[in-house]
């Protein structure tokens, strides 16, 4: 009889491909459920060019955040407020999904959920230099080098632990007279972070007549994933701090919001180990 | 104190009397000397004053990009720049800056309508417009260089297009406005005719001027325009005469 | 493929044959302007939006303080606009058209280079703190005519705006919130207006505010700003059919009175929002 | 106007520009170069009014290559799509070389079929120099040309120039070959659209041209891309020869056959390198000796 | 204590009754015009109508989405809106019954750029597809919900409670299946202020349903409506 070695069967018919590992509840990359998730792994401190670094495996998914602090003057009708600016990038290089050129619409929309994530995780006034004239900005900058799914959860991932291992000058001077800032050349003291958020993202299948959660699609399951939902919960308080989601059953909302919750505590605590 | 932009004695910052224009220089078919190599179908170098322009036209010739194909009549593509060094203080040029933007706008409408488009279907005519030096009346200069190369690389016109400028300062008209007397917030209408119908196909006037002057001003730059005609007309024919003996 | 539609030859004609009659096709005089109506203030001060005929242009102007460039004394005044895809199928996002170009130009030449704001009175702190004011225009729809339309949507809307107070003691710049102070509006000097012609038949046959019908098979345009004192501020006309000067001091003598007509309406439509206001 | 023009009438040039009326006279035709004002006849080039019977155009000195049928032309292939090739000449709009209209290995009297298609890039690819004449127009005012001859086909073994079309007149003879020195041969062929290509010379004169029943090896050999062996004398004098043309082209000088010649003779005791520079003692001495 | 909103509103819980227009717009194939207060959105339809070649499914209309913002420049922001608005409508349009063509729609914020101008942008594009005619499976609703610094639930916030506002939630529901068709959360928040938050948007949303009905019956106008029975 005719036979498809499973190569060529998933390249042929996607859809059918992945339902028939629906079916039986377990998932092409080895994992044995629709809910377990591919475990991070995360290095932090290996771009020595900047003030903090890492580098995060999410499966096949790989992602480096660099972070870069400037000095900058600060905006008229907030004088004490830092600067956090971060970007997401996902080169051509990382999938054959992306195109080389402009970001596209879910590169810049994935840029600005992290971004206004990070916003209400860092403090802020902590990185004012002189009230009115001069403070931080700390330049984010996330790269995917492959990109396997989990894009959120991994890029919030790097960002936070970039920041966690990023340090500042001890002193730093402000001249009145010149407007110039003098910083002592060690980087040793970090910056405060009041949160530690977690992104956890869910698609949502159908299955055996109903839907369900599937957690942390990767790219190729993204063919039976109708949509997606991204929640992100603080792995210190256990608070929620967003959710970015599309169509999904109130119930498999509230759920994934539990789950989120769990994972976050256990990712919270990778990400605690790292320096 | 402001100085006058016509002095009691009748003369401008310059020397020149009002209905003066400046000097004029040219040399057509600069860039390709007759002969080969340069690819360009034809060129124009100009003097009005210290304003330098240098204009290339290329074509008609395939058009570059597919979709610009008209099927009914040539496209025309310009391309107007001003050379970082070209006036007192050096500019970046950015890339999209929309008055050179305006600039090429303006000349491609005007010489659309002039040169006998639908005699080349599908192809594609380009001029490129560059301003070396600048001493005000930019856009009268290039019309007039593009002109005489349009000329050079033989492509089919219903007339000429002469341009001219006018001003008007403390009472007086007076023709082809230099940069200095634009610095003096003088109005400047920039005007092109076609001199066979005698007809207005440009104008272009950038700050205020009262009503009740403009009709001076404007006869004033109508004259003006005349009498570019002769001397672009004169040149036209010597540098004829030249490359047929 | 989208973008926009072609006229047929027939329709062409039926438009200037109209016109040698003396008739225009939606029965206008050719000196006559759409039906005008100028909506101040829906979304706070210095939004305007402007209905010519179905041509819907909306202004909205903002303020924010910025450092000038070098030691400078002047405010800045920007302009912004966005052809919409919205307003038209021709509009493509992302696009900068020469049309877009033309008009932000005219406009910037129409508002700015006049001299119609006081750039001098921005000014909060020489060479430190100034106000950059900010004009948004979006074309929500197009029928022809966006230039005149989109003109006096910007000057309504600069008439209306009103920026919030501002004290300086020494070093210290307080801006007053709108509800503390009473807000500042901008200095104007003058009012520039808009008037484009259209021209048909070699430029025998001439009308004001054209239709987008009339702008596909017009030979050529003429746009003319001018203010009520008489001042010319910007014209413009490039290639189309060529006019006799006479005609062109005639299209400005009409200008100026069209100019008077719209001034007047813009003034009624601001008495009008500061009654409600009140 | 009288119709019968004298001769002495025709040597004298009347020079036109845009916008001049050429005549008000209402018995002549339009031509080339001009338009109707009502009743007036007006230029719409800068150029020199010429006139066969009642229709009258204005050349203009300098133009784009327009080409007529006939002319003989050297292009480089541009693009290579279905069942034509198009072809690059310097004029207005690039020119189409029909799969039909070239000869294909393997015999003449071959129909055309669906491989040929897939195949055209092996006979002709982009870059590829060829000389044709042109057959035709189309509708939309581009040329069709032919390669049905043995004498037009591929380029090889030279390089070349281009000049202003306006330069090459219209002659009998645009495939010229010179004999510089015993056994030194040099080959031109003067396109009608101011390419000109300059090779190494086929040994006997009388090969080239029309070949009376060709053989199958020759049309093989016809899409060859090989450059045939070259000395260094050679080289220098296709040097020559192509410097020389450019002499004549800078000084706005007609490029014929025994012009060129001459100019050549004329060059000798000038380096190669340095004719272009000092073109016109080179071509007033080659004027001399006319 | 009586309550006062910054508006005169009176109660945390309260719906300003939105304003809505319908068809503003001559070119666009439908339109409508969205506000919440000061916060309003302008947004047009066009299609199904011709695609372009190189955006063509074989299998389904294509869904553009293009938001503009009423002050500068798009940017990340208006990215994000235009995937949120673009994945509901791929959600409720019936695109599979118009192949091969596109249905383009275009939101222009006319007034305020808080997270209030999301929900005002999605309810006034199904608004304006309505208009247009365009098959939908379900009407969605959108509404905005902050949890303020008292840490009180506040329904339909004006810009200044957003300003201060601990977390704020754009909720948009689907009337037939009463699932979630887009949520968008930013802030701090607890799981319990959470499940408070979506309880309230999902009848506040029912609300602005029977507000699309009421203009799309008015729009419908002269003819006498059925009650007469």
């Amino acid at each position: 009889m005719f036979r498809l070695d499973p190569d060529t069967f998933k390249r042929i018919h996607p859809i059918e491909f992945h339902r028939r590992f629906l079916a039986n509840g377990i998932r092409p990359d080895g994992r044995e459920s629709l809910l377990s998730w591919r475990t991070p792994v995360v290095h932090t401190g290996s771009i020595t060019t900047c003030n903090g670094s890492a580098m995060v495996r999410v499966g096949a998914t790989a992602v480096l955040c660099g972070i870069k602090a400037e000095i900058a003057v600060p905006s008229a009708a907030e004088p004490t407020r830092g600067f956090v600016v971060s970007n997401v990038d996902l080169p051509a290089l990382c999938s054959s999904n992306f195109r080389p050129g402009a970001p596209g619409e879910f590169t810049q929309s994935i840029s600005d959920t992290v971004q206004s994530v990070v916003e209400s995780a860092v403090d802020m006034d902590g990185l004012c230099i002189e009230p009115d004239r001069a403070v931080w900005v700390l330049y984010a900058d996330i790269v995917f080098l492959n990109y396997e799914g989990a894009a959120m959860d991994a890029a919030l991932l790097a960002l936070m632990a970039a920041l966690r291992n990023t340090r500042l000058p001890s002193k730093t001077v402000y001249s009145p007279t010149d407007g110039t800032v003098r910083a002592s050349s060690d980087l040793s003291v970090p910056i405060t972070l009041k949160h530690l958020p977690v992104a956890s993202t869910f698609g949502v299948v159908e299955a055996g007549g109903g839907r369900m959660l599937m957690a942390d699609p990767t790219e190729d399951e993204d063919a039976i994933v109708g949509s997606r939902v991204s929640v992100v919960v603080d792995a210190l308080s256990g608070d929620l701090m967003g959710t970015f989601g599309g169509h999904i059953p109130l119930e498999l909302l509230e759920q994934s919001v539990v789950l989120a919750t769990q994972r976050a505590k256990e990712v919270g605590q990778i990400v605690g180990a790292s320096k | 104190m402001k100085s006058d932009v016509v002095s009691p004695e009748g003369f401008r910052c310059d020397g020149r009397r009002p209905n003066e224009l400046r000097r004029f220089n040219c040399d057509m078919g600069t860039a390709s000397g007759g002969y080969a190599g340069s690819g360009a179908d034809g060129a124009a170098y100009v003097e009005q004053g210290n304003t330098r322009c240098l204009v290339l036209v290329f074509g008609p010739k395939e058009p570059s990009m597919r979709s610009a194909v008209l099927h009914d009549r040539a496209t025309l593509s310009v391309e107007f720049n001003i050379a970082s060094f070209s006036s007192g203080e050096r500019k970046t040029k950015l890339r999209k800056d929309k008055r050179l933007l305006e600039m090429a706008s303006i000349i491609k409408s005007t010489f659309e309508s002039v040169i006998l488009m639908s005699s080349f279907p599908r192809s594609e005519i380009t001029i490129q417009i560059q301003i070396l030096q600048f001493d005000g009346g930019s856009l009268h200069t290039a019309v007039n260089a593009t002109t005489l190369a349009l000329m050079n690389a033989g492509i089919p016109m219903e007339d000429y297009v002469v341009a001219c400028s006018a001003g008007f300062g403390n009472g007086h008209p007076i023709l082809d406005v230099n940069y200095t007397e634009e610095g003096m917030d003088v109005p400047v209408i920039s005007l092109g005719i076609t001199p066979r119908s005698g007809k207005v196909i440009l104008l272009n006037l950038e700050s205020r001027l009262h009503l009740d002057e403009f009709e001076k001003v404007v006869t004033l730059a109508r004259d003006g325009c005349t009498q570019m005609h002769e001397i672009l007309d004169t040149a036209v024919r010597s540098s004829a005469e030249a490359l047929a003996r | 493929m989208s973008g926009e539609q072609f006229l047929s030859t027939s329709e062409r004609t039926f438009v200037v044959n109209a016109l040698r009659e003396g008739i225009r096709v939606d029965g206008r005089g050719a000196y006559e302007f759409r039906g005008l109506s100028i909506e101040l203030g829906g979304g706070g001060f210095g939004s305007a939006e402007v209905l010519l005929g179905k041509t819907r242009v909306l202004a909205n102007v903002s303020a924010e303080v910025v450092r000038p460039t070098a030691n400078s004394a002047e405010g800045f005044v920007l302009f912004n606009t966005s052809f919409s895809p919205m307003a038209s199928p021709a509009f493509e996002a992302g696009r900068l058209t020469e049309e877009e170009v033309l008009v932000s130009r005219m406009l910037e030449k129409a508002v700015r280079r006049s001299r119609a704001i006081d750039t001098e009175g921005l000014c909060i702190v020489a060479g430190e703190k100034v106000w950059s004011i900010r004009v948004d225009i979006h074309v929500l729809d197009h029928e022809g005519n966006i230039l005149d339309c989109a003109c006096i949507a910007a000057i309504s809307a600069l008439l209306h705006f009103r920026r919030p107070d501002v004290t300086v003691e020494g070093d210290q710049v307080t801006i007053h919130p709108m509800d503390e102070r009473n807000p500042i509006p901008l200095s104007i000097h003058h009012i520039p207006i808009c008037i484009s012609f259209g021209f048909f038949d070699k430029g025998e046959r001439v009308v004001v505010d054209p239709t987008h019908l009339e702008e596909q098979v017009q030979d050529g345009d003429f746009i003319v700003v001018v203010n009520t004192h008489r001042e010319l501020c910007t014209m413009s006309k490039a290639g189309g059919a060529g006019l006799d000067v006479a005609r062109i001091v005639q299209c400005t003598e009409v200008a100026a009175a069209k100019a008077a007509e719209v001034t007047e309406l813009i003034r009624g439509a601001l008495t009008k929002s500061n009654e409600i206001k009140k | 106007m009288d119709t019968e023009m004298g001769e002495a009438e025709h040597a004298m040039l009347h020079f036109v520009t845009p916008g001049e009326t050429v005549t008000a006279d209402t018995v002549f035709m339009r031509g080339h170069g001009t338009y109707n004002d009502g009743e007036e006849l007006v230029a719409t080039v800068a150029g020199v009014v010429e006139r066969i019977n009642k229709l009258i155009s204005v050349k203009p000195l300098r133009a784009r290559f327009s080409g007529e049928i006939g002319d003989v032309v050297v292009g480089r292939i541009s693009e290579v799509t279905q069942k034509r090739w198009r072809v690059n000449m310097g004029a207005r709009q690039d020119a189409a070389l029909l799969l039909a209209a070239v000869n294909l290995p393997g015999g003449e009297l071959r129909r055309r079929s669906e491989s040929d298609e897939l195949q055209m890039r092996q006979l002709l690819s982009e870059g590829d120099m060829i000389s044709a004449e042109i057959q035709g127009f189309f509708q939309d005012g581009s040329a069709s040309l032919h390669t049905r001859s043995l004498k037009y086909g591929k380029l090889r073994s030279g390089s070349l120039v281009t000049v202003p079309s306006s330069l090459v007149k219209r002659s009998k003879a645009h495939f010229l070959h010179y004999t510089l020195s015993p056994g030194l041969h040099v080959d031109v062929i003067l396109g009608m659209n101011g390419f000109v290509w300059v090779s190494k010379g086929s040994k006997d004169a009388n090969k080239k041209g029309d070949v009376p029943n060709s053989t199958q090896e020759d049309a093989d050999a016809l899409y060859a891309n090989v450059n045939e062996p070259i000395t260094n004398e050679e080289r220098m004098a296709i040097a020559r020869v192509s410097n020389c043309i450019l002499a004549i082209a800078k000084e706005s000088e007609l490029i014929t056959e025994a012009f060129i010649l001459l100019v050549h003779e004329a060059s000798l005791r000038i380096d190669c390198k340095d004719i272009v520079a000092n073109s016109k003692q080179i071509i007033d001495a080659a004027k001399m000796s006319y | 204590m009586v309550l006062q909103r910054s508006d005169g509103r009176t109660d945390n819980l309260q719906l300003r009754p939105p304003t809505t227009t319908l068809s503003p717009l001559s070119r666009a194939d439908g339109s409508a015009r969205f506000a919440y207060g000061k916060s309003a959105v302008l947004a047009a339809v066009y299609g199904p109508k011709e695609v372009r070649l190189r955006d063509e499914l074989l299998d389904s209309a294509k869904i553009e989405v293009l938001f503009r913002p009423l002050v500068g420049l798009s940017g990340t922001t208006e990215r994000l809106y235009e995937k949120t608005i673009r994945e509901i409508l791929e959600s409720v349009i019936l695109k599979h019954l118009h192949p091969r063509t596109s249905v383009q729609t275009f939101e222009g914020a006319d007034d305020d750029s808080s997270s209030l101008i999301l929900s005002c942008a999605i309810n006034a594009t199904i608004l304006a597809l309505m208009d247009a005619g365009v098959g939908l499976k379900s009407m969605v609703a959108s509404v905005t919900c902050i949890i303020d610094d008292s840490n009180q639930l506040v329904l339909d916030p004006s810009a200044e409670e957003i300003k201060g506002a601990k977390s704020v939630h754009v909720f948009t529901f689907d009337n037939v299946s009463k699932d979630v068709t887009s949520c968008v959360s930013t802030g701090v928040y607890t799981y319990e202020q959470y499940k408070s938050v979506f309880e309230v948007s999902q009848s506040a949303c029912a609300s602005v349903q029977a507000v699309y009905r009421q203009t799309m019956e008015n729009k419908v106008g002269g003819v006498e409506t059925v009650d007469e029975e």
